[in-house]
């Protein structure tokens, strides 16, 4: 083990710990808006987990479900926060 | 010329990103980088809701530099007050009149405002002269608006005039 | 690793079965969401769980092939049903959400039944 | 020949059906040269059936079943087919007066004509299942008879009564000659009739006696089954002389002739037989004295000497078959002559009721002569036809051997029925023509037209003539029917009308006075007219089906009550009590153990089991619902990063965002939350059952995972590169491998945007709830949306031409277009996308579907099978190689669909469009043709 | 297309593709019906024609073609059976395909009389669903299967609901979310299956069945028991047969009569799978199916009887007796006899055409009967009487059983094959519930064509039917007819299709001795 | 190899990951809607990219060569989270979870576009 796996495991607990976090906020609410940020950063949590991950196995064989993620992730969060203001999210 | 390459900066964005993805410079990717630089900006200019210039664009490395740099500063200085007591924090909203008029000017500065932490544009008038701006801790409403425009709008204004 | 999925594939079910029976149109919708889930993640375990080893045949650092046997890629034809049930579920869903917006709108109520609750 | 003969009154039939505006007389015609014709042609076999030889014919059919289209004419089938034929004749013509102008006489005559088909096909089958196609074919044409006149509510009821009680007969007997034809072999007559000591023997013979006499015993009205035959007089009277006296009534007790040889001879048959004929013989002759109606009375009559007749054949004797037959002939001359009689008085007077006719010796002399005549017969008066047979029959009853008890029984069962057919002959006779009346009648009563009489005075005079000169008239025919059921077996008898003074005489005697004293005694005590006689049978029969169709409607609508809950309850019921055991059985037969797994895997086990734990405790709040469950996608997803599945993982986010989008779409015309309707123990049943299904589920999964496997998969790893051309075995298994599957799965895509799209071009469906003002722009968002989406466009690219090799592919691909531009849709609305980029998304499903075909038609042209892919390296100049497989253009088809199914959807989701105002804004309609025209 | 091509060498190379073409041919068409609709109705109708003529002949040599002793494979993309995927045309895949294509073109061009301009879409949603009936019925793989059924359920989707509205969306409603519950269970039948013999293609499956360990016995009996479930909801046997009366009398007719064959293909792919995979080269789990099934299978007939004699209108009788033909399907396949199986086929056969035609002239009579529709209330007197009365009884004879038209056959064929063990229950049932049918089906009759009370004077006089609707429910009864008088060379073929399906070694020789044309066979 | 490549990798990642949980922390911690939104929109994606810089480094390092392409995903994430944000705030004035000050124009009615959307939920 060197320095950079005892660094990776580290963070990828950290990384854990933050997605139970966003978890968190995603289940207690209270408002509409507070859990589409929560999903809105798990989304984002992930994104790290899969660098993460692909450090740890010496692959970039994840790098295009992060890009995507980067990219799209944040479709999710538009819709939902379109749905909120307009209800109609295609006008 | 203009017809073919609607957008330059934009085409010149999607030959890096077609390079860096396919992290192969032989000349059959350069080819499809050059086609796809090409004809997506097209694509996507037939979608384009406002049309606006850019003007100087060097200022643009200034500008990266600039933010980059606030961003890791500032980053810290919210990470210490998560982790700090909240009750120190004195959050509140300030609205910034914009001098801007060319919308990718308006964005941009809206996105910088959002990626430098402490603040986070939140709504941007109907008629684009006030950007409300959400504070993590504001302290003095004025001097936050006099910091925004000098470190950020003054640059903008250069590169979209 | 084995009991974690399975046990998470089971309350999917349960929690998808659940929402089934509970005849709001928009209920049934997340309860086949969730019995989805469940599905691709069994059709997926059928491959057995294997860490790291994602079928993509690779070269090894000296440039040569890697064996293309299960020791080093795990069993690729299980996420290749994933797939064509991800999208066979996607396609579906999408129709039950329009019959269930149109028969809402066309009857007056979301409920799945014409009078109400059926006692089975 | 027998084809000939049998076709007839088929091919006749459609000729009149055909010719609906035929007039009666043309139709009349038409309708009686078949009998006419046929009579000829049975004239011209007559000769060798008289000779004994058997005229045959036999067509295979179904070889593997035994059924044979084979015709047989001996002397028994002969002796039916005359009288079918002979009294057809006569019917028609009666019929064609009968009939009044307004009448569809063709519509008429053509179901009598089928009846008159099927009833020959019965008698001349040669084959046991022919035989049986033709019974229930008499039942269906009578069924069309009877209800003749459908506007009345009786004529109905009795169709359908005649139909339900033969029908099932008929369907008894099918299985009693299916269980004949496995003991003998065959269902040949010939072969059946040889084989009957085999039969009798046989362990299946009470099972076959059982389901054939109950066929027997339903068609020939035998009690308790008689009940059908009284009410099918609904029917105009034509067809009552026809079938319910002479012909299909018959054809029960033909069977019981045509099978004697097979069936009859045993214990069982004789007493079963017998019994129920004699019970019949009462029950039908004592009823008959308190009808009303002339055609009740005819009809219970009937029912008694049907019974008289399966006595007869019960008794089996060689003598009392032949005493049988000829009593058959005897009463369809009586019976038939009766009938008509009965519809010439109903035609002249307007009534069958004996309680307003009386006196019609005055107006109608003639006729009333002719009935009176046929009247005595049926009453067994020396000199006429039907004192021969009863008299016969007394004899047997008589000289019944080896049952004292059966003889003594019989015996008296014969002289009472004897009584009571006198008595009601009697009171028919003295009710219809003598006695004062007629009363209540509307018009003047006159003889009837000539020709109307003449079938009657044909059929008098035939029981005149038999009744008097048996021996040259129906000696003969008697002879050869005799011959045609017991062979050589056939006794000596004697067809004189004195063979002095014996027991049955002064039985015949006794009966005459008895039934005089009976029916004076009756008068003089009650009075039969105020007699009202409930009919019991029909009474039963209504109380049956109404209970029958009561419980059928309550069972059925409780149950199919369109419920899905309740469909969907039984769907899980099933599956527990189908696989429930053989999960715990696995679990007995041990599991094996879990590998151990890293932390981001509990962390995102936690994930997905709170967010799905959530999504359940939140799923009324539906809004809220939806977020959470996104966390399950994404946990889902990152399960598929952890397990070595980059594809999935990819596969999974982007259709999770796009179910989001509609889920969203849709949300906008549903309700917000859900309103609750269901009680608190409903819940518990409901989580008990969900429980028990994810467990064993959980249960069967487990127990799978653990234990070894040896799969095709290694196989695909190694012929992947070098067969496949790609690296991601993943890819390869979808476009090569199994590329058929994923033509399918393109096809279930694009199949959903169109039913998407036909579903919502043209509705109009209002929104939950709309939030007031208009819609603002969001200029920020879009402009950064707008820089985002070339750089879309070019990871999308991306993804799909390396797909082959790495995580990717046509349908990652397409979504990666698919949803950016979905954004727009969000960010600029779909009318300013739509008018901008003018895509026609159904299109695309086409050409995507049709690229993906001909990348597979390729091969074919070559020789080589559907969807075999190809590999080629071009060298392009400055380019260089470039590794091109067939794939690819399959992918292509794939990225074209997906974009465009998915387009397609979300997009008409989109612009549904709002109801138009007031005006059109009506109730939602049921899609009821009449208030709809929906399918019109 | 193809029919142009007339030389020999062509047609010899199109005979080598025979058990893909059912599949692609519609599928094709069915794409370039998409992109014919702008060009109007009357090119679509062009283009549907030609397509059902085309599959007719296609179907004709498919089914001449099994005709021979040998199963024939086709392995798609040229992979060995058990790496791709193979089609598979033996006797009865082939009288299958050949059913269902005689029944589509009666229901087109029955269609074709203006319901087709109403829904969108129809003709390539027509051509697709066909695509995945035959792929249904000719695939060799069990996951191929899952998919052909999605593509033919979805498409019926669209066929049910298109142009639709009201009840009918809560109808659809049902039948969606009830196919999908089933998916979702073949899916996780599928998933057990491969993860426990790791093969997906039915040969590889049946072999594996026979060899496996012992102690994944009872998983491999669970996870094909949710699989039993799963075909008989498609298939609607007890319990699982509540969603079908009401989508079904829901369905426009043209669409209702194809859904005909849609039950069918359920009790096709119990056939196929518990004769193959479990059948009796299956070892310890040989034919576990069968005495689930014969129960249940008498059962739902009893059970469908009742509600054809409860029913209330027209539409729902004929969805009950659909339900009762495929229990008496059941029930044949069950006994699991040579015999019984043929006689079967030649049910399945029969009952597909008179269901058809039956929904078909139900619907003639509703159009004629105004306000009332197919309610069995009463109406005014029946226009063309004469003539829909001559259709339904032809109909309702053979759909009933009596003689002497196809289902009369079908149901002698059934009884005289029953096993003596199983005679007492199986007799009884089937004449009680044939008698419980004839008496609904004469009450209805006489309630439709024979009671009327005049219209009243406003009643405006519905148009007659057209000659296209009345050719096809004519087209229809003759096929029933044609069975009636061929009864000899069918049964000889229901037969030896039996045979073929009760020899599984035979089947499983076939995908083994099938080599690809270019690479290398499987080891 | 380079011992101080592989610590400053190291450090990196750390930081990275640091950010990333201080980002989900101030989900947890922080009282309304408003100071959450700044933990994830910045200290987060901060933190995403500094793993994928360290992640550029840790490819190098083991010999797969410089690749740059997790640069995009960081390239995405500055695009994207802006949007995200101002999003959500415009969701929360929406629903009135704080109200806003109002315009420094507001009397003297310049205003000309939008007005500010006060109702509460
Ligand atoms: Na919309
Ligand atoms: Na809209």
């Amino acid at each position: 083990m060197t320095v950079i796996d005892h660094a990776l495991t580290a963070s990828l607990y950290m990384v854990a710990l933050a997605m139970l976090f966003s978890l968190y906020r995603l289940l207690a609410g209270p408002s509409v808006p507070d859990r589409i940020l929560a999903l809105d950063t798990l989304y984002i949590n992930t994104i790290a987990a899969l660098i993460l991950f692909g450090m740890q196995l010496r692959s970039s064989i994840y790098f295009e479900a992060a890009l995507v993620i980067a990219m799209l992730g944040f479709v999710g969060t538009v819709m939902l926060s379109k749905y909120v203001l307009r209800r109609d999210i295609v006008e | 010329m203009r017809r073919l390459l609607t957008s330059p900066p934009l085409s010149l964005a999607v030959l890096l990103l077609w390079l860096l993805l396919v992290a192969d410079f032989s000349p059959g990717q350069l080819a499809i980088g050059i086609i796809l630089a090409l004809l997506l900006p097209w694509l996507a200019g037939m979608l384009e809701p406002e049309r606006a210039s850019f003007g100087r664009t060097i200022a643009l490395l200034a500008l990266t530099r600039r933010v980059l740099w606030d961003m890791l500063l500032s980053n810290i200085e919210v990470a210490r007050r998560i982790l700090g007591p909240e009750r120190v924090l004195t959050p509140g909203f300030v609205w910034i009149p914009l001098e801007l008029t060319n919308i990718h000017g308006i964005t941009a500065l809206a996105s910088i405002i959002t990626l430098t932490p402490g603040t986070v544009s939140a709504e941007l008038t109907g008629d684009r002269r006030f950007l409300l701006v959400h504070c993590f801790n504001l302290k003095d409403a004025d001097a936050q608006v006099a910091e925004i425009k000098a470190r950020y709008e003054s640059l903008l204004k250069e590169i979209f005039p | 690793m084995e009991l974690a999925l399975a046990s998470l594939i089971g309350l999917l079910s349960a929690a998808g079965v659940y929402l089934l029976l509970r005849a709001r149109s928009f209920d049934v919708i997340l309860g086949l969401t969730l019995l989805s889930y469940a599905t691709n993640l069994l059709i997926f375990s059928s491959g057995r769980l294997v860490i790291g080893k994602p079928p993509v045949l690779q070269v090894d650092e000296a440039g040569k092939a890697i064996a293309p046997t299960l020791a080093h890629y795990t069993d690729p034809l299980p996420q290749a049903l994933v797939l064509t049930a991800i999208v066979i579920a996607f396609a579906m869903t999408a129709v039950t959400i329009v019959i269930a917006m149109r028969s809402r709108s066309d009857n007056g109520s979301d409920h799945v039944d014409a009078g109400g609750e059926g006692m089975p | 020949m027998l084809e000939l003969l049998l076709a007839l009154p088929f091919v006749f039939a459609i000729v009149v059906l055909l010719h609906r505006s035929a007039s009666r007389r043309t139709t009349a015609w038409l309708a009686g040269a078949a009998p006419l014709i046929g009579l000829g042609l049975l004239a011209t076999l007559t000769p060798a059936v008289l000779d004994g030889t058997i005229p045959q014919s036999v067509h295979p059919w179904i070889p593997q079943l035994g059924l044979a289209f084979s015709l047989r004419m001996d002397g028994l089938a002969w002796m039916f087919a005359l009288m079918v034929l002979a009294i057809g004749v006569l019917v028609v013509m009666y019929a064609r007066y009968y009939l009044s102008a307004e009448e569809d006489a063709p519509k008429f005559f053509g179901y009598l004509l089928l009846f008159m088909g099927s009833m020959l096909g019965m008698v001349i089958a040669g084959n046991l299942l022919l035989l049986a196609i033709f019974w229930e074919l008499t039942s269906i044409s009578s069924f069309l008879l009877i209800g003749y006149w459908s506007r009345q509510n009786e004529a109905r009821e009795g169709a359908r009564m005649a139909l339900t009680i033969t029908g099932a007969g008929g369907l008894a007997l099918l299985g009693g000659v299916i269980l004949i034809g496995q003991v003998v072999g065959s269902y040949e007559l010939d072969a059946v009739l040889a084989a009957g000591d085999q039969l009798r023997a046989d362990p299946m013979y009470p099972a076959i006696l059982a389901l054939v006499l109950a066929g027997i015993f339903t068609k020939s009205a035998q009690f308790p089954f008689h009940f059908w035959l009284p009410h099918a007089m609904a029917a105009p009277t034509p067809v009552s002389a026809y079938l319910h006296s002479a012909t299909m009534v018959k054809a029960g007790v033909f069977l019981l002739a045509r099978l004697h040889p097979a069936l009859a001879g045993t214990e069982l048959f004789f007493y079963v037989v017998t019994s129920i004929g004699a019970a019949t013989l009462l029950v039908g002759a004592w009823n008959a004295i308190f009808q009303h109606d002339l055609k009740g009375l005819l009809a219970y009559s009937t029912i008694s000497h049907l019974g008289l007749i399966t006595m007869l054949f019960g008794l089996s004797t060689p003598m009392a078959v032949v005493a049988g037959l000829f009593h058959i002939l005897n009463h369809a001359t009586f019976k038939a002559s009766l009938f008509m009689a009965a519809g010439i008085i109903d035609h002249e007077t307007g009534t069958r009721d004996m309680r307003r006719l009386g006196n019609l010796r005055r107006y109608l002399p003639f006729t009333s002569t002719l009935a009176i005549i046929a009247a005595l017969a049926m009453a067994g008066i020396p000199l006429l036809n039907g004192f021969l047979s009863k008299e016969m029959f007394f004899a047997l009853a008589l000289e019944i051997e080896g049952h004292a008890g059966m003889r003594i029984a019989a015996s008296v069962v014969a002289f009472l029925a004897g009584v009571f057919g006198v008595a009601y002959s009697l009171r028919f006779v003295h009710d219809t023509f003598f006695g004062d009346g007629p009363r209540a009648v509307d018009r003047e009563i006159h003889e009837p037209p000539r020709f109307m009489k003449i079938p009657v005075e044909v059929l008098v005079v035939l029981c005149l003539a038999v009744g008097i000169v048996p021996a040259w008239t129906i000696a003969p025919v008697l002879a050869t029917a005799a011959h045609g059921v017991l062979g050589d077996a056939v006794p000596e008898y004697s067809l004189a009308i004195w063979h002095g003074i014996n027991l049955p005489l002064l039985m015949s005697f006794g009966g005459v006075i008895g039934g005089a004293l009976l029916y004076l005694g009756l008068r003089r005590l009650i009075n039969l007219h105020a007699v009202a006689r409930h009919a019991l049978g029909r009474h039963l029969f209504r109380v049956n089906t109404r209970a029958l169709l009561t419980s059928a409607r309550r069972f059925t609508f409780h149950v199919t009550d369109g419920s899905l809950q309740r469909s969907l309850w039984w769907v899980l019921i099933a599956l527990i009590a189908i696989a429930g055991l053989p999960t715990l059985a696995a679990l007995a037969d041990g599991v094996g153990a879990s590998q151990p797994m890293p932390v981001l895997g509990w962390a995102v086990w936690l994930v997905a089991i709170a967010a799905t734990v959530g999504t359940v405790l939140l799923h009324r709040q539906r809004l809220l619902a939806l977020l959470v469950i996104g966390a399950v996608g994404l946990a889902v997803s990152l399960i598929f990063v952890l397990m070595s599945a980059p594809d999935l993982a990819l596969t999974q986010l982007l259709v999770e965002m796009v179910t989001i989008a509609l889920m969203l779409l849709a949300l906008n015309y549903l309700p917000q939350e859900s309103q609750r309707t269901d009680d608190a123990a409903r819940r518990w049943r409901d989580g008990a059952i969900a429980l028990v299904v994810g467990a064993g589920i959980g249960a069967l999964a487990y127990a799978m995972m653990t234990r070894p496997l040896d799969t095709v998969a290694t196989e695909l790893l190694a012929r992947s590169l070098p067969e496949g051309y790609g690296r991601n075995v993943v890819n390869v298994i979808l476009v090569d491998f199994r590329g058929f599957d994923t033509f399918g799965e393109i096809t279930v895509f694009g199949i959903a945007g169109l039913v998407v799209h036909a579903l919502l071009r043209r509705a109009r469906i209002a929104a939950d709830e709309v939030v007031p003002g208009v819609a603002g722009p969001l200029p920020m968002p879009s402009n950064l949306s707008h820089l985002l989406f070339p750089l879309a466009l070019a990871v999308s690219a991306y993804l799909f031409l390396r797909g082959h090799n790495a995580p990717g592919g046509g349908f990652i691909a397409g979504l990666v277009l698919a949803v950016p531009l979905l954004l727009q849709y969000v960010l600029l609305g779909s009318q300013y996308v739509e008018s901008r980029l003018g895509f026609n998304y159904v299109r695309c499903i086409g050409i995507g579907l049709l690229i993906a075909a001909a990348t597979g038609l390729a091969p074919m042209l070559l020789g080589y099978p559907f969807l075999t892919s190809g590999h080629v390296e071009p060298q392009l100049p400055l380019i260089g190689t470039v590794p091109l497989a067939s794939a690819i253009g399959f992918d292509t088809g794939v990225y074209l669909v997906v974009f465009g199914g998915a387009m397609l959807i979300l997009s008409m989701m989109g612009t549904v469009n709002p109801p138009r105002p007031p005006v059109r804004r009506a109730q939602p309609a049921p899609d009821s043709p009449a208030t709809t025209g929906e399918d019109a | 297309m193809i029919a142009a091509i007339d030389t020999a060498g062509t047609l010899t190379t199109l005979g080598a593709h025979l058990p893909v073409l059912p599949i692609l041919l519609p599928l094709l068409f069915g794409a370039v019906l998409l992109l014919a609709e702008r060009r109007g109705i009357a090119v679509q109708r062009a283009v549907s024609a030609l397509a059902m003529a085309v599959l007719t002949l296609v179907a004709i040599a498919l089914v001449r073609a099994a005709d021979a002793d040998t199963i024939s494979m086709y392995l798609v993309g040229d992979w060995p059976a058990r790496l791709g995927i193979a089609l598979v045309a033996d006797r009865t895949s082939a009288l299958l395909v050949l059913t269902t294509t005689l029944l589509a073109g009666a229901c087109l061009l029955y269609a074709c009389a203006g319901w087709d301009r109403r829904a969108i879409h129809f003709h390539a949603l027509f051509q697709l669903q066909l695509a995945g009936l035959n792929g249904a019925f000719l695939t060799g793989d069990l996951f191929n299967l899952f998919v052909f059924f999605e593509v033919m359920l979805i498409a019926s989707y669209g066929l049910l609901l298109s142009g639709g509205r009201g009840p009918r969306m809560r109808a659809g409603l049902h039948y969606v979310v009830l196919n999908i519950t089933a998916s979702t269970l073949f899916l996780i039948a599928l998933g057990l299956l491969y993860g426990l013999l790791g093969s997906l293609n039915m040969a590889e499956l049946a072999q594996r069945v026979g060899q496996a360990d012992p102690s994944s016995l009872a998983l491999i009996r669970a996870a094909s028991g949710v699989l039993l479930v799963v075909f008989c909801a498609k298939a609607a046997l007890v319990p699982l047969y509540l969603w079908l009366p009401n989508a079904y009398s829901r369905a426009p007719a043209p669409v209702a009569a194809l859904f005909a064959v849609m039950t069918k293909v359920g009790v096709y792919a119990v056939l196929r799978v518990y004769s193959l995979v479990f059948g009796s080269e299956a070892g310890a789990l040989a034919g576990w199916a069968w005495e689930w099934l014969l129960p249940a299978g008498l059962l739902t007939l009893v059970l469908a009887t009742l509600g054809a004699l409860a029913s209330k209108s027209l539409r729902m009788l004929v969805a009950f007796l659909v339900i009762a033909s495929a229990a008496t399907l059941f029930i044949a396949i069950s006994l699991n006899t040579a015999g019984s199986i043929a006689a079967g086929l030649y049910y399945l056969v029969h009952s597909t055409f008179v269901a058809g035609a039956l929904f078909l002239v139900v619907d003639l009579i509703r159009r004629q009967r105004g306000a009332i529709g197919d309610n069995l209330d009463v109406a005014g007197p029946l226009r063309h009487n004469a003539m829909l009365g001559l259709l339904f009884a032809t109909a309702a004879i053979s759909v009933s059983g009596m003689p002497p038209l196809s289902g009369f056959l079908g149901k002698v064929m059934l009884l005289d094959a029953v096993p003596a063990d199983a005679v007492a229950w199986v007799w009884s049932v089937v004449l009680a519930t044939s008698l419980l049918t004839v008496v609904a089906l004469a009450r209805t009759a006489s309630q439709t064509f024979w009671r009327a009370q005049p219209w009243p004077d406003t009643t405006p006089v519905p148009a007659p039917p057209s000659r296209a609707q009345v050719a096809a429910v004519v087209l229809l009864l003759a096929y029933g007819i044609g069975m009636t008088v061929f009864g000899g060379p069918l049964m000889r073929y229901t037969d030896a299709a039996a045979g073929q399906l009760l020899a599984p070694a035979d089947y499983i020789h076939a995908a083994h001795a099938t080599a690809p044309q270019l690479r290398e066979p499987s080891p | 190899m380079n011992a101080a490549l592989e610590y400053l990798l190291a450090a990196l990642l750390l930081i990275g990951s640091g950010f990333v949980l201080v980002g989900s922390l101030g989900l947890v911690k922080l009282s309304d809607f408003f100071k959450r939104l700044h933990g994830p929109t910045k200290a987060t994606t901060l933190g995403v990219g500094c793993i994928l810089l360290a992640s550029i480094g840790y490819h190098a390092w083991i010999g797969d060569g410089l690749g740059l392409r997790e640069i995009l995903v960081t390239l995405f994430l500055f695009i994207t989270a802006p949007v995200s944000a101002h999003l959500m705030s415009l969701a929360a004035l929406k629903i009135g979870l704080q109200r806003r000050p109002p315009r420094p124009d507001a009397e003297t009615g310049g205003v000309s576009g939008r007005e500010p959307d006060e109702a509460g939920h």
